[in-house]
């Protein structure tokens, strides 16, 4: 078997009475490039979030790098490695971007109320100025660097989109997830993300799970493919086996054979 | 914080240690250090009406900052401040007479204890947002006028309790001229410290907090400790600013402390700008100096014709206060974001002209 | 225990405590449509208050015709603020037009102070009589009335948010400005009336209580008095300002039979309310009927 | 020199204007009478009158501005809050003020009572403490409840908000009240803005209270009397100086029966020989001469005149100066200044003692209708017990 | 459409946009001389990278700039023959112009019922609960979430926001990515209801989509806008012939499309944000 970094085992969520998530399982093997998709309010998002840690699921169990991360609040599992990005936007709009990314940088750094402030006289100076070093690096990676200093919350959609992306890998992680990276991009930018994404997998060795709607993309990168359908985890797979699977054609697709072909 | 506009055109940074400094240039960093040593001068200058305007200024600026550390940069609202600066005040004047500590480490123990204090009553943070929060800081407003009146032990009651002058090997700083330097250098300490807390990483934090909770529990910013920090900071510096006021004065009232002080005190953090260690000093000088004005105009006008006559005289005191209402409120129409903000906008006018674009 | 006591105090805190919901109704309705927690609330009371007084005692109008007037200024005169003072601040951050409503309170409590003056005064007598004996209790007959007119205002406010296309904008328009306009709902025309309405509902009470205190400068401390009310039944809620206000008035009752009949501490009366407003937002962090913000990325 | 400068702090419109404003007029009055008739001695009295709302922070401001540009010599300040946070100012800069706080503790000088936290060299006020006063009523409670035959030991509650001022008296009373034999009743508080009191009337009603002493002002006081109205409670109440006067007959109306209240001054119909100046001083701002200024007022004009004479005995005893104004307040005893005879009740200041009077004038007021009838009814006077002073 | 037609209609546009430039906070310039006519009964695209100010167009448009600081500093715009680049949003609605924002932007403390009530502010008539009906058979998904509109899913949101719109029964929509964040085949759904409420009910359309082949696939005419102008504009066969369109917007054109997962370098372009 191989090393799995995520086990979701039979996690159920439910809210009043919409059930999120019935009994769901699966894992996500270290270095996969993982893809999660679905119909919309299928539950993947919910998902995204027992993994994080924004929502507990009822039933069930999570387990992450070896740790059991169930009952963990959000904050301890980026302390493991676990970074995301959000559908609904979710930066800190009057900051800089750089400082956003900074904040990613929040769990790796020592500094604190007491000796921050006493800047010069303390190694928060070194310690701050280091983790820049790193974070202009990750800026350079994602060709951000012209809107470093900009407020966040002004930025163009797309463009904060890359900022999350950012911020997210500033946490080192070992496992990101991204929700619908590529909402609202057209197809360059699409490709300069998809860039972005399987050169974090293939060169920082990141494990990747992700939502996405866009079948062409999903089909390219992701190594394996897990469709859930009203919070069922219908099938999952090798991204060709599940695209060939009638249900998921009909239900979520909506293509007919020659598209799908074509598709393929 | 400084963003790319805040820079004249043409300055380039060649390292990051540059680009992350707190002055935005040389010049503003120069400008600074003179203006520190010429304010040192200020006693054999000024007298003693305009040291003790700057001496209220530096407590009530210290006490503003942590305010606006709270509400400007955490996101919380708090209607409670002026019985947390009053805290701090009784709570100097109490270490110091009741353990003989001296009264220079009063001062900063003041500011802990504060904390404590402020922790206290921050612990709903956990749970309560929004303006329920401030709410529930009014309800620590009300609750610690209280204390102050019931607890004899701590606050001498309704006699009040004495401060004692700070002094420094054996010498006493209990004039105007001698007590502004301790109210410079702690001005000027608490700003800077002030200023490098928003620059690293705790203050990053706070404003991670305010503009997306969720989002920052999610990169590993523990919300709970930062909510409550939050409010221990500010108390912090409310203490301290406290301390500072009743050494001043040397005596402490229970009254005064209401919640008229704390809401002078948001007006301060408003008008200044919220989430800018420059605007809140600008905010209190405003606050503190726009009574002094407007007293100044009704001077003015009692030596006119008008002064002779009682009715107008006395409804200048009425004219003055709706003044400081009105400036407030046009103030608020005009620069709804607050001083910092316009600064801001002069210096980006000036910084780029003639490329206003 | 001296249960006659305690019955009289529960029934004062009951009638009290209505009056404070009233008022905190007011708060609720300039909330649930503009997001700002109005700091002048207190001195629409006070306004409205003597505004009446001066119609009743200088031009001698009989009481209810006076009574109307005023409420027919108050509508102006809120309507006005927002116009003069609130419009320009539409889209601006909410805590810099929460701190315009603080300088709005000590522009007219300085106005008010300086046209009435300090000393307190009293409405000629309206009914013939006074007060009325309820379970030992003797009630003032504003106070009975006021219950009386709350109970409509209240049920006046809860079929409008409920069922009307207004309240639906006034929603709208709390949640956020730009989407209300973006949906053709006139965000200014939305603050108009919820400004107008609370002018002349606070006005109502701040008459009712000057009818029993005596109308004075420190009627603008009720604007203080019902935070707790408001906050206790939750920011947004209607029947929770009611709610609230009569837990408070019952609330600062009980505080006060507990603490003359047994503890002896002094002030209960008034820091009560605070220690149990604290304990109940630890367990309900949105009031009792406050809806909660939706918390979702 | 030919002109001395006096800083006058007032509260017009903040949230003791109720009587902050009668006393200021008084005092403006007063020093501006002086000046329009020769000075203190041939010197010219300016001042300038400030209305700090009650605000600290304005007052020290001002005090600080007069102390540098003016060189101040005296101040007339107001209230509790101010007061205190000038004491140490005021002692360091050797320069007497007169108050209208009337707290016991600013009456010990030299810190001669363990009580006392803070000695108070230069503060002076011109009337009866707090405490004093308080035990005056008593006292006059006492007798009273003797002459109507009142069996077992009658009782006494503190009614007030809990802030210093009112408070001020609350210990020292309570101790004196013990020692006459009420039995005293734990205090009720009351806030000092208005509102419904019906619960705390409701308490004093179960308590039993006979005599009810307040400790606040305005229009507190005016709830307070109307709340215990409409509950239908006994108790008879005494007010503070500051508690009773016509406004408060006025506002209340006909719900306030037989109300005692103490004064430091005759009434301004009362034909006192002194009363004449009075009236020629409130003419400065009335030159109808139509107003009838309350006790508040008068107590002002005193005020103004006892600092008046001591500066007069400091600029024959070598120069206006703080330190020899305030020699010059000890430098006579059972003094009533020149004119104000039957007027100002004669005072004594020591060095050791700055409890100036010692007498209570206890009053009785009744509305009727809108004729407001006031009445003397007795007088005390207290003894300088040493636990007493500065408590 | 026959060409015909098409021309016949150009004559009475519906919208015209004349040469607008905008700045936020009165320094930043985002569009730099836009000019777009939208003719009535027609669909027209708004293609661009992302930051290009296709929102920003669309803000100007509906009058919600002002909201945010930004302000049309030259050039006009014209709806029905009125000027409206300084006319007040809820006014523009009211001549029947209905922006769907970016991002969803439905009120989130309110029911799904309650937010398509909302859509019918402006109107008067007594057919608005046939109109829900019809928006929630558009999509049934909707019919069942009695909760908040708040804790919809993304998708669920999305729809909800073209559901509003269509209540309001306006002459012209603004769409501001419809498609963001749908799964593919919401996608088409929605593009196939985009296609026939524009049939049906002739409502003219300003489409900004990330998602080319399908605007293209039912947008009558196109712009494309990069850095605040103008690049390119055509009739929908004019821009799927042009080989630019088809490289970066489409998707490779004739040839097989390229994956994903090949793309071996970055294509490194300026761009002057
Ligand atoms: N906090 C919540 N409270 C109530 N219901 C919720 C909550 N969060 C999600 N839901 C419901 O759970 C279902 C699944 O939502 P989720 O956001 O996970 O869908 P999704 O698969 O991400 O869809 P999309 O692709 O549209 O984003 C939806 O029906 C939604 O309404
Ligand atoms: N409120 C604002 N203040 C300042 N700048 C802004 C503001 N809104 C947008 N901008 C800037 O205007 C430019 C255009 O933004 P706009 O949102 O119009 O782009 P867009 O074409 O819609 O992009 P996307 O496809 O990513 O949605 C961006 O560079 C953005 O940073
Ligand atoms: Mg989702
Ligand atoms: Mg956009």
């Amino acid at each position: 078997m191989t090393d799995s970094i995520l086990k979701v085992e039979h996690v159920s969520l439910a809210f009043g009475g919409v059930k999120a998530l019935t009994d769901v399982s699966f894992e996500v093997p270290r270095g996969a490039v993982f893809s999660i998709i679905g119909p919309n309010g299928a539950g993947k998002t919910s998902m995204l979030n027992c993994i994080s840690g924004r929502y507990r699921p009822q039933a069930g169990a999570i387990h992450f790098d070896g740790h059991d991360v169930t009952r963990l609040r959000p904050n301890d599992r980026a302390d493991l490695g676990m970074g995301r990005t959000f559908q609904n936007l979710a930066l800190f709009g009057h900051m800089s971007v750089l400082d956003n990314i900074m904040v990613g940088r929040h769990h790796l750094m020592k500094n604190n109320w007491l000796t921050g402030p006493l800047y010069w006289f303390s190694p928060a100076q070194k310690e701050e100025l280091a983790h820049r070093r790193e974070v202009e690096e990750i800026i350079d990676f994602l060709e951000i660097s012209h809107v470093r200093k900009a407020v966040a919350g002004n930025l163009s959609y797309g463009l904060r989109k890359r900022v999350e992306l950012a911020r997210a890998m500033a946490l080192k992680p070992k496992m990101i997830l991204l929700d619908e990276p590529m909402a609202g991009m057209n197809l360059e930018e699409k490709e300069d993300m998809a860039r972005y994404i399987l050169d974090l997998n293939e060169e920082f060795g990141i494990t990747v799970v992700m939502i996405e709607h866009d079948m062409g993309v999903v089909m390219d990168i992701s190594h394996e493919v897990m469709v859930l359908d009203f919070g069922k985890k219908l099938i999952s797979g090798d991204p060709d086996v599940v695209m060939a699977d009638e249900h998921v054609k009909r239900a979520y697709l909506g293509l007919e054979d020659e598209q799908l072909q074509e598709a393929g | 914080m400084s963003s790319l506009a805040m820079r004249p055109c043409g300055d380039f940074r060649t390292s990051y240690k540059q680009d992350n400094t707190i002055f935005e240039t040389g010049t503003i960093r120069a400008l600074a250090v003179a203006f520190i040593a010429l304010a040192c001068s200020a006693p054999w200058v000024l007298d003693a009406y305009y040291l003790t305007l700057f001496i209220q200024i530096s407590y009530l600026g210290i006490a503003a900052l942590g305010l606006n550390i709270l509400v400007g940069f955490t996101g919380q609202i708090s209607l409670g401040h002026g019985a947390f600066f009053g805290f701090g005040a009784f709570a100097s004047a109490w270490m110091n007479t009741q353990f003989n500590i001296p009264v220079v480490f009063c001062i900063p123990l003041a500011g802990f204890l504060t904390m404590g204090v402020g922790m206290m009553f921050g612990m709903p943070a956990a749970r309560i947002k929004g303006l329920y929060l401030a709410i529930a800081t009014l309800a620590a407003q009300f609750i610690i006028e209280d204390f102050f009146a019931r607890a004899e032990w701590f606050s001498g009651g309704s006699a009040g309790s004495m401060a004692e002058p700070v002094s420094l090997f054996g010498f006493a700083f209990d004039t105007d001229e001698s007590f502004y330097f301790i109210a410079l250098f702690a001005l000027v300490f608490m700003y800077l410290w002030g200023s490098n807390l928003m620059r690293s990483r705790d203050g990053r934090a706070f404003v991670a907090v305010r503009d997306h909770y969720l989002s920052a529990e999610i990169m590993g910013v523990k919300l709970n400790k930062y909510r409550l920090l939050s409010f221990g900071i500010s108390s912090f510096y409310a203490g301290i600013g406290g301390a500072l006021y009743a050494h001043y004065l040397g005596y402490v009232s229970a009254e005064g402390f209401t919640i008229l002080m704390s809401v002078q005190f948001l007006a301060m953090v408003i008008i200044g700008g919220l989430g800018s260690v420059k605007g809140t000093l600008m905010g209190c000088v405003f606050m503190v100096l726009l009574p002094e004005v407007l007293e100044g105009g009704v001077g003015l006008m009692k030596q006119t014709e008008w002064g002779n006559i009682p009715q107008v005289v006395d409804g200048l005191a009425y004219l003055k206060e709706m003044a400081i209402g009105l400036v407030i409120i046009l103030f608020l129409i005009f620069e709804p974001q607050g001083l910092a903000h316009r600064w801001q906008q002069i210096k980006n006018y000036w910084k780029c002209y003639p490329f206003a674009y | 225990m001296n249960f006659e006591l305690l019955l009289q105090l529960v029934i004062n805190g009951l009638i009290v405590g209505l009056l404070y919901g009233v008022v905190g109704m007011c708060f609720v309705l300039v909330y649930k449509s503009t997001q700002i927690v109005n700091f002048a609330q207190g001195e629409f009371l006070l306004v409205g208050a003597w505004v009446c007084w001066a119609l009743l005692v200088y031009l001698e109008l009989p009481f209810l015709v006076g009574f109307l007037l005023s409420l027919a200024f108050m509508a102006v005169f809120g309507v006005a603020l927002q116009m003069i003072v609130l419009r320009p601040m539409i889209g601006e951050p909410i805590i810099s037009v929460i701190m315009v409503t603080i300088g709005l309170s000590i522009f007219f409590q300085s106005l008010v102070k300086w046209i009435f003056g300090v000393a307190p005064a009293n409405y000629p007598p309206i009914f013939e009589t006074q007060s009325v004996s309820i379970f030992g209790l003797n009630i003032e007959l504003a106070y009975l009335l006021s219950t009386v007119i709350a109970l409509f205002i209240m049920v006046g406010f809860y079929l409008f948010f409920k069922h009307s296309k207004h309240g639906l904008a006034m929603r709208a328009t709390a949640f956020n400005q730009q989407v209300a306009q973006s949906l053709g709902i006139s965000v200014k025309q939305v603050f108009a009336m919820s400004w107008g309405i609370a002018a002349t509902v606070s006005a109502t009470a701040g008459v009712v209580i000057g009818m029993v205190n005596g109308v004075s400068d420190s009627l603008s401390v009720m604007g203080i008095k019902v935070f707790p009310a408001v906050i206790l039944g939750g920011l947004d809620s209607i029947v929770g300002a009611i709610v609230g206000g009569i837990i408070i008035g019952v609330l600062e009752n009980l505080a006060e039979f507990f603490d003359s009949q047994y503890f002896h501490l002094g002030n209960m009366y008034d820091i009560a309310p605070f220690y149990v407003l604290l304990l109940i937002l630890w367990f309900k962090p949105y009031g009792l009927f406050g809806t909660r913000d939706i918390e979702r990325i | 020199e030919d002109a001395v400068f006096v800083g006058h702090l007032a509260d017009m419109s903040g949230p003791t204007a109720f009587v902050g404003k009668q006393y200021a007029d008084g005092v403006r009055d007063a020093m501006a009478y002086i000046n329009q008739n020769g000075g203190i001695s041939g010197t010219r009295l300016e001042f300038e009158t400030i209305d700090y709302a009650y605000k600290v922070p304005q007052a020290i401001a001002s005090y600080k501005k007069w102390v540098a540009r003016k060189e101040m010599v005296a101040m007339q300040g107001w209230g509790t809050a101010d007061t205190e946070a000038l004491i140490a100012f005021a002692a360091k800069d050797q320069l007497p003020v007169f108050s209208a706080s009337y707290s016991a503790h600013l009456t010990d000088p030299q810190g001669l009572n363990p009580k006392t936290k803070k000695p108070a060299p230069y503060n002076f006020f011109y009337g009866a403490s707090y405490s004093d006063t308080c035990r005056g009523l008593v006292q006059w409670a006492a007798e009273d409840w003797k002459a109507k035959g009142g069996e077992g030991k009658p009782k006494f509650t503190h009614i007030g908000a809990n802030h210093p001022y009112p408070n001020a008296p609350k210990a020292a009373c309570a101790e004196y009240a013990e020692e006459l034999g009420f039995e005293v009743m734990p205090p009720v508080v009351i806030s000092m803005k208005p509102g419904d009191f019906k619960a705390q009337c409701l308490s004093l009603k179960s308590s039993g209270t006979d005599y009810g002493y307040i400790g606040n002002l305005g229009s507190s006081v005016l709830s307070l009397v109307k709340s215990c109205n409409t509950v239908g409670t006994e108790i008879q109440f005494m007010a503070n100086i500051w508690g009773g006067d016509r406004q408060v007959f006025e506002a209340a109306g006909d719900g306030i029966k037989d109300y005692i209240f103490p004064t430091m001054t005759p009434f301004w119909d009362d034909p006192a020989p002194g009363m004449s100046l009075v009236k020629a001083v409130s003419r400065v701002s009335d030159p109808s001469g139509e107003q009838r200024r309350p006790h508040h007022y008068i107590r002002g004009v005193c005020s103004v005149y006892y600092m008046k004479e001591a500066m007069e005995w400091a600029k024959a005893n070598g120069g206006i100066t703080g330190e020899n104004i305030k020699a010059g307040m000890y430098a006579r005893k059972d003094w009533v200044p020149a004119g104000l005879e039957g007027v100002c009740l004669p005072a004594t200041w020591a060095a050791d003692d700055h409890r100036g009077v010692s007498q209570v004038n206890i009053y009785k007021g009744n509305y009727n209708g809108g004729d407001i009838l006031i009445e003397p009814v007795s007088q005390m006077t207290l003894e300088r017990r040493a636990d007493w002073l500065g408590f | 459409m026959t060409q015909s037609a098409a021309l016949a209609q150009e004559t009475q546009t519906l919208l015209a946009i004349n040469n607008i430039e905008v700045v936020y906070d009165d320094v930043i310039q985002v569009l730099r001389g836009v000019s777009i006519d939208v003719p009535k009964g027609q669909i027209v695209t708004l293609l661009g990278p992302n930051g290009a100010g296709k929102s920003t167009t669309l803000k100007a448009i509906s009058g919600l700039l002002k909201t945010e600081d930004g302000e049309v500093t030259r050039g006009d715009i014209h709806f029905v023959g009125e000027r409206i680049d300084t006319a007040s949003p809820e006014r523009i609605v009211r001549n029947g112009l209905f922006q769907v924002m970016e991002g969803r932007r439905i009120v989130e403390d309110m029911t799904v019922i309650e937010n398509l009530k909302l859509g019918a502010y402006t109107r008067r008539d007594s057919e608005v609960a046939a109109d829900i009906e019809m928006v929630l058979d558009y999509f049934p998904r909707l019919r069942e979430r009695t909760g908040l509109a708040g804790y919809l899913s993304g998708g669920e949101q999305q729809m909800l926001a073209i559901g509003r719109a269509l209540m309001a029964r306006p002459q012209m929509i603004l769409l501001d990515e419809p498609s963001m964040g749908l799964s593919p085949l919401l996608v088409k759904e929605v593009f196939g209801i985009i296609e026939q409420i524009n049939r049906e009910q002739g409502i003219t359309m300003l489409l900004v989509e990330q998602n080319a082949n399908y605007a293209l696939k039912v947008a009558d005419y196109g712009y494309i806008m990069e850095s605040g102008k103008i690049v390119l504009d055509g009739t929908r066969d004019e821009l799927l012939a042009n080989e630019d369109v088809k490289e970066f917007y489409l998707g490779g054109g004739n040839e097989e499309r390229k994956s994903f997962k090949n793309l071996k370098s970055y294509k490194r372009r300026k761009r002057w944000l």
